[in-house]
């Protein structure tokens, strides 16, 4: 069975979707694996690296496409790529499904199996395999550096001949995965972290890792069964921001992570929270891509308010693309293999398998995804 | 012979009490010197065979023993009681600020 | 079988009861329940005691115990819990003088014959700490409640009077073995001389050290009342008297230790502070682990000061966690930074914050020292210049003019260090001679670990 | 003073020394004084022994003293230290069969006339638990040196064979106090069913419990020697027995406790082999901190398991002490993570590394498991799904496929968690009914702090 | 009323037997069993008086009480030997992993 | 008495001399301070701040200059400032008195005092006002985190289902007030940190801080009485980078900051270790100012040398300008204040006292300092 890694086309994009060390394994495995050349340039990897783990080195794209039997990306594809791939081939990779409807018809009609790791079931059994939250940890890592290069201040508590320096306050709102990482990143540098998510079960989550949970009373308030968030009614929505204002005027450093599965992010900090924020501060903008939590966000760039700095990078993950490329060709490796029949030599693909009846999305010519059916209809 | 035996129960029990009290908490000096004090009342069982004796056979004894019983029953009773005042406050204490 | 040998096995029992129930005393969550079996043990003691052979006469006894009872249960009932400590001294004063009493009536025995020598030794042991304890409870009360001045009385020759009259109790008592007559001269002055000598043991002892004071006569009642119990030949007397003798004393050490004072210097101090003064300066003093446990057991205030050395002994971790059990123990704990102490500027937060100490206990120089006169100890884990009192005081040291923090003026100083060596400027600190500093000697993460699990046991 | 007098105070002496010697023997640091101190405390009651009224005949004492010591001597000196156990048990054997003898002789008293029923009841419980002592010590022997077989040995009906024997005991015991003649038949059947019920005691238990029943012999030959003492009115011997009698019992007790089982589990558990084999599934056993403290004492290969539960109640600074604490007493530590624990990639790294556990010390899932037999205890931490056998084994679980930390292959595994409530996937564990799973309940920092205090006392 | 004074000093040996050996290390188990066993040897003292009755008094009290005195040395001897050997081995291993 | 502040000139200077706070504390001892129009506007601070702390603004350099009894600044002056300066004013700055010769006349001429911050001794007593050591603490926390937001993975240790991050190696070369602080810094983010020195008493200093000192047998090595280290003999150097190669070879981040104070910064990393480092690798030269330790550091460039990216920014407090001049200013503070005889109000400018004789370089028209007299003979 021949796996095929084409080159990511974004600019932005740094990672890869095998690390040499997976295709390593691949081969071992029983699979032929094709990546194009200069693969793994821009995360470190030379092609000598890919041939020592047994990888042929390919340097047409085109062919590369149409030969693969499974087709590894990071981002998703464009059409006119789908149509280059091998009719019945599997495609792994981000693919946004919620969004991308021609693109989904697209691979439907050309027959293709695609996974869309966005997909992939949070439950405790499917984590080796969750890209999500892999990169989620790694963004929340990055975001707290990013904000630190750009504050004026250090983060730490001193005490100093020269006086006491006060340690900054960090606020990180949304505590999901990369909100996690990101208060126990700050934390480590010695910041004073508060955290707000609007699912209460957080709450006990940040203080297992040592910061503080600011309360803020919406009502009732629940999430949905794979444990994301549902969406804020307008008033709770209002509640929030004027419990958060407070909060946020004394803090150095805010970082928004809260993002809803395949909806727009919720606007939480709005120009006037921007405002009573002190000169100097960062706010930095995990949601700026699907949206933005930060009223003023723009995508890859950095805005300066009023002397508040706000960072909308939209490709986390990829400013630390060589533990990003690591862990998200470790999902890939684990997701193959979980359904790879060493002995019959084929990709298992069953969809009453729950992960897989989770991520695959087209198969055989059709949306079998009953997520995605339902939102069609 | 009952020297013997007197001495060898005295040295088991200076054994016994040194072991007894190891580390005893600060808050806890006071009720257990109070607790122990109120054992000490046992010369009652002492007094017991003075003021017994009966005014024909020792009148002095008679009246020595019995200002002994009273003594030592002050001892008794004012101590336990003492102790138990004590224990009880604090008690009721911590149980307060637990 | 016999009435006289179940009121014996009566006795074993109580004396079980007794052991038991002091066993559990020492400890906060049973202590209650240990009082109540010792009571236990008291009543069956007691009825034990009144099938005695010998008795003839009840009338007297119950006399006696309806005025004590009343006495006691009043007494216990009414006094303000201000008054425990007091009213405690009166008790064991009665004790004493009850032990006195019996050891007394032992002299008119029922045959009205002089009794054995041994006996008259036992008597005369009982009459001499039973009548010490009296007067001394007696003293130890004024004190506390103030009736008499609670200030060290001491007075030029008092040594040598003491010694006089220990000399004229040797004397008697040799006498009145030799006639054990109550009738004999002999016998008044060893009972007068016993009065006078727990008088006069008591009373250059100032008032704050009468807890302590109290303990020892709490202890020496119950000697008194184990010689009594030699004297007339009952086992439950022996046990019950040793075992408040031997804990007794151990108490008293323990209530030394936590006051951070040897049981000599609480006894004698009154004598000292005439002889000597204040000025005890130029000596270490070092203590041991178990020995600043008592003292920490007992604060209510505890702030850390800590130096390069904590870093160089990586005790940062230990540390957080004896400020945690010290905070359960009910004391008020602070970490006090000096701004250059360690080797890098924020050396000491870069640790607790690793160690995971709050924010909000961290406090600086400035703010600790107009209130260090609260804190009970001080506990300097490996910094030395920075509570270098000569940057203070000595305009010719090297650092003289550096703000330091005042650990000198805490009501105790322990320093962990390894050595008497100088720290980073090589200067001399006098803070180690100081009259209220302990060395700890050791490496500071083994000392403090020796300390949090001395909290343990 | 008379020399039987002397005599008897040194006996004061020597249970002084014993008791002394008992307490040195705790602690590492001064067992070999305490040994020496208990041997010279021998060495005065066995000099004051000799001098007792009634010894007419010294030929036969100083005969039986040279043999003895040569013996002892000789084997103490010859033996493997691989052999010491064996010996051990040896040698409580012959001290039971002396005591035994030493009742025994008691029946023949010097004046010929048959001796009181109080001693002749002293005699046989000296006889009883003497030869008791005497035959289990060999049996023990046998099994521990594989002179014979070191299973467990067990027939049907063997409780009821007991139950007879030890009927058969009480009956002659009491046609014995009726008539205490060593001549009765009713002697022979005391001595005769006593000595077979030492045996029958010791067979069904199995090789590897040897130690523990040594020790309860040992217990038991000091209440024999005590019960001899009684016979033979000599305090002593009542003294030194009871004190080995009751040390005995509490070091059998620690012993077991060491070894996560409960002495009935230790002496009956041959018999509970036959009657129920060994699925006690479905049964919770929780475990105390001073229960965890014994093991952990005698393992030498912990592994700690944290998980979210770990996080919550922050005690990871704990975990490392005690981790530390385990490693200075000669184990060897690890703390395994499983990738998914906690509630965010990488969470227990972030707080093992903020209590500065050492990068080595952390082993991956796919590196424990293969070893995981040699642990001899797993520490779960608030951890519960990564740990969950069902993932293993349940094809229905939810969880199923998902690879966890086989801590149920360790030897014992301890779960700390507050209550029997699952984990983030809502999963039933059956590790928690498991065989070798102890769960100490409460909050983890709470715990482990305990464990960590019982590790100080 | 020796039966008295003897249960007197039983209990109060028993009650220090538990206070004596609270927390002991595992490694000590051993030592600490074998040297609480040699202490039991003291059966010894009681057997003199059996062995040293007199052939002429009772022949066979005396013969048993050979025997006891010999196995009771062999405790006491043997016991004390091999406990210090355990613990001097014990020292050293310490004083070497040190 | 009058102090004045002018604003800094340097391009990469946000820094400034006073903070608002600290004129506070001046005027109220008795000050009169001025100070020019948008001094703190880099770090943060406004003009109306420094009038709600009773400043004069000055919109006039020139008249500020000429005006200050006391000059307070950051960077040096030129030549030309030096000369509109009130005669035997007193001019508190960085001055690098040892290569600044003609500065240094030019001062001494104008009958200047001038106090230069780098020659503040470095005793304990003189600690509060050691500008050096207050500004090279943020300087080691700041190359820690541009060598962090550089490198293409995460620093701390991390088992998650996607496979183990290992933690990144960090290698310290010089452990100094800055050395030290990185070494804290990178440890707080669960980096395994290494550090090596050539004064052997700096060994105990790194183990306390938890990370691991390199042996590198140099033989004999010493320090000056100050606690500077001493020039290395040329085989000396030779060794250490031979000893050194090895660590850097497996070091993900290295981070010089060995300084001879006054002379040139010693060649430490050479292009050899450069090449021997992996791909992906990040390099900071404190020293790049002095010449650097880092063969092809360039001042004020990251350069990137077969994938190593070598850091080299001169002014590293600066990034953490607000508070960097909060430490700087509370530096001067301490200086002024400890010798301003509030009585007299005069500026008690003895040259007998220790930490006045270590740093009054000119005074009364001469040259007054001893080093710098030793220096030119
Ligand atoms: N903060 C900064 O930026 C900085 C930078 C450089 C220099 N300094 C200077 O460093 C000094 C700091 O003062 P300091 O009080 O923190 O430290 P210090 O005066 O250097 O004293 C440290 C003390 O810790 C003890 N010690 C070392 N290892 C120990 C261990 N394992 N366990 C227990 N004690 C240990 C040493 O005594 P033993 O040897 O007897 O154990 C020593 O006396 C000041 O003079 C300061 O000027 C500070
Ligand atoms: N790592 C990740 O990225 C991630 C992210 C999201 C979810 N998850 C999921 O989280 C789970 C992690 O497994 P886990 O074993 O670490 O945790 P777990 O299965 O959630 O179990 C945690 C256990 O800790 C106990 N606990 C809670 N507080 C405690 C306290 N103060 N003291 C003692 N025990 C306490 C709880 O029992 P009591 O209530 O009885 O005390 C609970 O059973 C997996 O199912 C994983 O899929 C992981
Ligand atoms: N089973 C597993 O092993 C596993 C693995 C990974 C994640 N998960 C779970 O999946 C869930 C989603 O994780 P995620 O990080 O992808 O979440 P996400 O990216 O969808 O959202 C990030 C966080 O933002 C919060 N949020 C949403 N709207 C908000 C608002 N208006 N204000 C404040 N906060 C808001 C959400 O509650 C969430 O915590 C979590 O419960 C996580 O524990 C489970
Ligand atoms: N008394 C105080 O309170 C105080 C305050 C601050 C600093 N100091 C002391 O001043 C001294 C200098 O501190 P600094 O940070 O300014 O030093 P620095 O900037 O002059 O040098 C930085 C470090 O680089 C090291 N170094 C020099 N050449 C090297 C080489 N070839 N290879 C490797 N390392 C080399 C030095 O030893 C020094 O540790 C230190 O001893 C410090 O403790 C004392």
């Amino acid at each position: 069975m021949l796996i095929a890694v084409p080159s990511e086309t974004h600019a932005n994009e740094k990672r890869v979707a095998l690390i040499p060390d997976s295709v390593k394994k691949l081969t071992k495995a029983g699979f032929d694996v094709h990546v194009q050349s200069g693969l793994g340039i821009r995360s470190g990897f030379t092609d000598e690296d890919y041939t020592a783990a047994n990888a042929s080195i390919s340097t047409d794209r085109t062919a590369l496409l149409g030969s693969g039997d499974i087709v590894l990306r990071v981002q998703k594809p464009t059409i006119e790529e789908v149509n280059q791939l091998k009719k019945g081939a599997i495609h792994v990779s981000y693919l946004d499904p919620y969004n991308e409807n021609t693109l989904v018809d697209a691979m439907a009609e050309r027959q293709i199996s695609a996974i869309s790791m966005e997909m992939i079931p949070r439950t405790t059994r499917a984590q080796k395999m969750d890209a999500l939250s892999s990169q989620a940890n790694l963004a929340g890592y990055v975001m707290v550096l990013l904000a630190v290069a750009k504050l004026d201040r250090i983060l730490p508590m001193m005490m100093t001949p020269a006086g006491t320096l006060s340690p900054a306050r960090v606020f990180v709102i949304g505590a999901g995965v990369a909100g996690l990482q990101a208060i126990a990143t700050a934390k480590r540098l010695g910041a004073r972290v508060e955290a707000f998510d609007t699912r209460p079960v957080v709450a006990e989550q940040v203080h297992s890792l040592g910061a503080k949970f600011v309360d803020i009373d919406l009502g009732e308030m629940s999430q949905t069964k794979d444990g994301y968030a549902v969406e804020l009614t307008p008033e709770q929505l209002e509640l929030q921001r004027l419990g958060m204002k407070d909060v946020i005027s004394q803090s150095d450093i805010v970082i928004t992570t809260a993002q809803l599965f395949g909806r727009p992010a919720p606007r939480i900090v709005t120009k006037d929270m921007v405002d009573v924020m002190q000169r100097g501060g960062v706010i930095v903008d995990m949601a700026v891509d699907s949206g933005g939590n930060v009223e003023g966000s723009v995508v890859d760039q950095t805005v300066d308010i009023n002397g508040v700095s706000i960072i909308g990078v939209s490709n986390l993950p990829s400013e630390v693309s060589k533990h990003a490329s690591q862990m998200y060709s470790a999902n890939l490796f684990n997701l193959v293999s979980e359904f790879w029949d060493s002995k019959a030599k084929v990709f298992n693909l069953n969809l009453e398998d729950d992960i897989l009846a989770g991520c695959v999305i087209t198969h055989d010519g059709a949306i079998v995804n009953q997520t995605i059916k339902d939102l069609r209809n | 012979m009952e020297v013997v035996f007197l001495t060898f129960i005295l040295v088991l029990s200076v054994f016994l009490g040194f072991e007894l009290i190891s580390k005893v908490p600060a808050t806890l000096h006071t009720p257990l010197m109070s607790g122990a004090n109120a054992i000490s009342g046992i010369t009652l069982a002492g007094a017991f065979l003075s003021a017994g004796i009966g005014l024909e056979n020792s009148q002095m004894a008679a009246y020595l023993g019995t200002v002994a019983v009273a003594l030592a029953t002050i001892n008794v009773v004012g101590g336990y009681l003492v102790t138990d005042r004590m224990l009880a406050m604090f008690k009721s204490k911590k149980g307060g600020t637990k | 079988m016999d009435i006289q040998l179940i009121a014996n096995f009566s006795y074993i029992l109580s004396a079980g009861l007794f052991i038991y129930g002091l066993k559990l005393l020492g400890s906060p969550a049973t202590a209650r329940r240990g009082n109540m079996f010792s009571a236990i043990g008291m009543l069956i003691a007691v009825v034990a005691g009144l099938t005695a052979t010998g008795i003839v006469d009840f009338k007297l006894i119950i006399l006696g115990m309806v005025v004590g009872a009343l006495i006691g249960a009043t007494a216990a009932r009414m006094v303000a819990m201000t008054g425990m400590p007091e009213l405690v001294a009166l008790f064991n004063g009665s004790g004493g003088a009850a032990s006195l009493l019996v050891g007394w009536g032992t002299l008119y025995s029922a045959s009205g014959e002089p009794v054995s020598t041994f006996t008259a030794f036992t008597v005369i042991l009982a009459i001499l700490i039973g009548g010490m304890t009296f007067t001394g409870s007696l003293v130890a009360y004024g004190k506390l409640s103030e009736k008499i001045s609670s200030a060290a009385l001491v007075f030029a020759g008092q040594r040598f009077f003491n010694g006089l009259l220990l000399l004229a109790l040797l004397a008697s008592g040799v006498m009145l073995c030799l006639d054990p007559s109550p009738n004999s001269i002999w016998f008044w002055a060893v009972l007068g001389l016993s009065l006078l000598i727990g008088i006069m043991a008591v009373i250059p002892i100032g008032g704050a050290d009468m807890p302590v004071v109290i303990s020892l006569l709490n202890s020496y009642s119950g000697i008194a009342a184990c010689a009594a119990g030699f004297a007339i030949n009952n086992n439950i007397l022996i046990v019950a008297g040793s075992l408040v003798g031997a804990s007794g004393i151990i108490l008293t050490n323990i209530m030394c230790k936590a006051m951070n004072r040897s049981l000599a210097n609480v006894l004698f101090s009154g004598f000292g502070s005439v002889k000597q003064g204040k000025a005890i300066e130029g000596e270490v003093k070092p203590i041991s682990v178990e020995d600043a446990y008592y003292i920490l057991e007992a604060a209510s205030n505890v702030c850390f000061v800590p130096g390069y050395g904590m870093a160089v002994a990586q005790a940062q971790h230990v540390v957080k966690e004896l400020g945690e059990i010290l905070q359960k123990n009910g004391a008020e704990v602070s970490y006090a930074i000096h701004p250059v102490a360690g080797r890098m500027p924020g050396h000491m937060n870069v640790l607790l914050a690793e160690a995971d100490v709050p924010y909000e206990q961290l406090v600086e120089m400035d703010e600790i020292n107009p209130r260090i006169e609260n804190v009970d100890v001080a506990i300097v884990i490996g910094a030395n210049d920075v509570v270098n009192p000569s940057a203070r005081e000595d305009s010719n040291s090297p650092i003289y003019g550096m703000p330091i923090i005042n650990v000198d003026q805490a009501q105790t100083v322990f320093v962990l260090k390894r050595s008497m060596a100088s720290g980073f400027s090589g200067v001399d600190n006098p803070l180690f001679f100081n009259e209220n500093t302990r060395m700890l000697f050791g490496d500071a993460k083994e000392s403090i670990s020796g300390v949090v699990s001395e909290f343990g046991s």
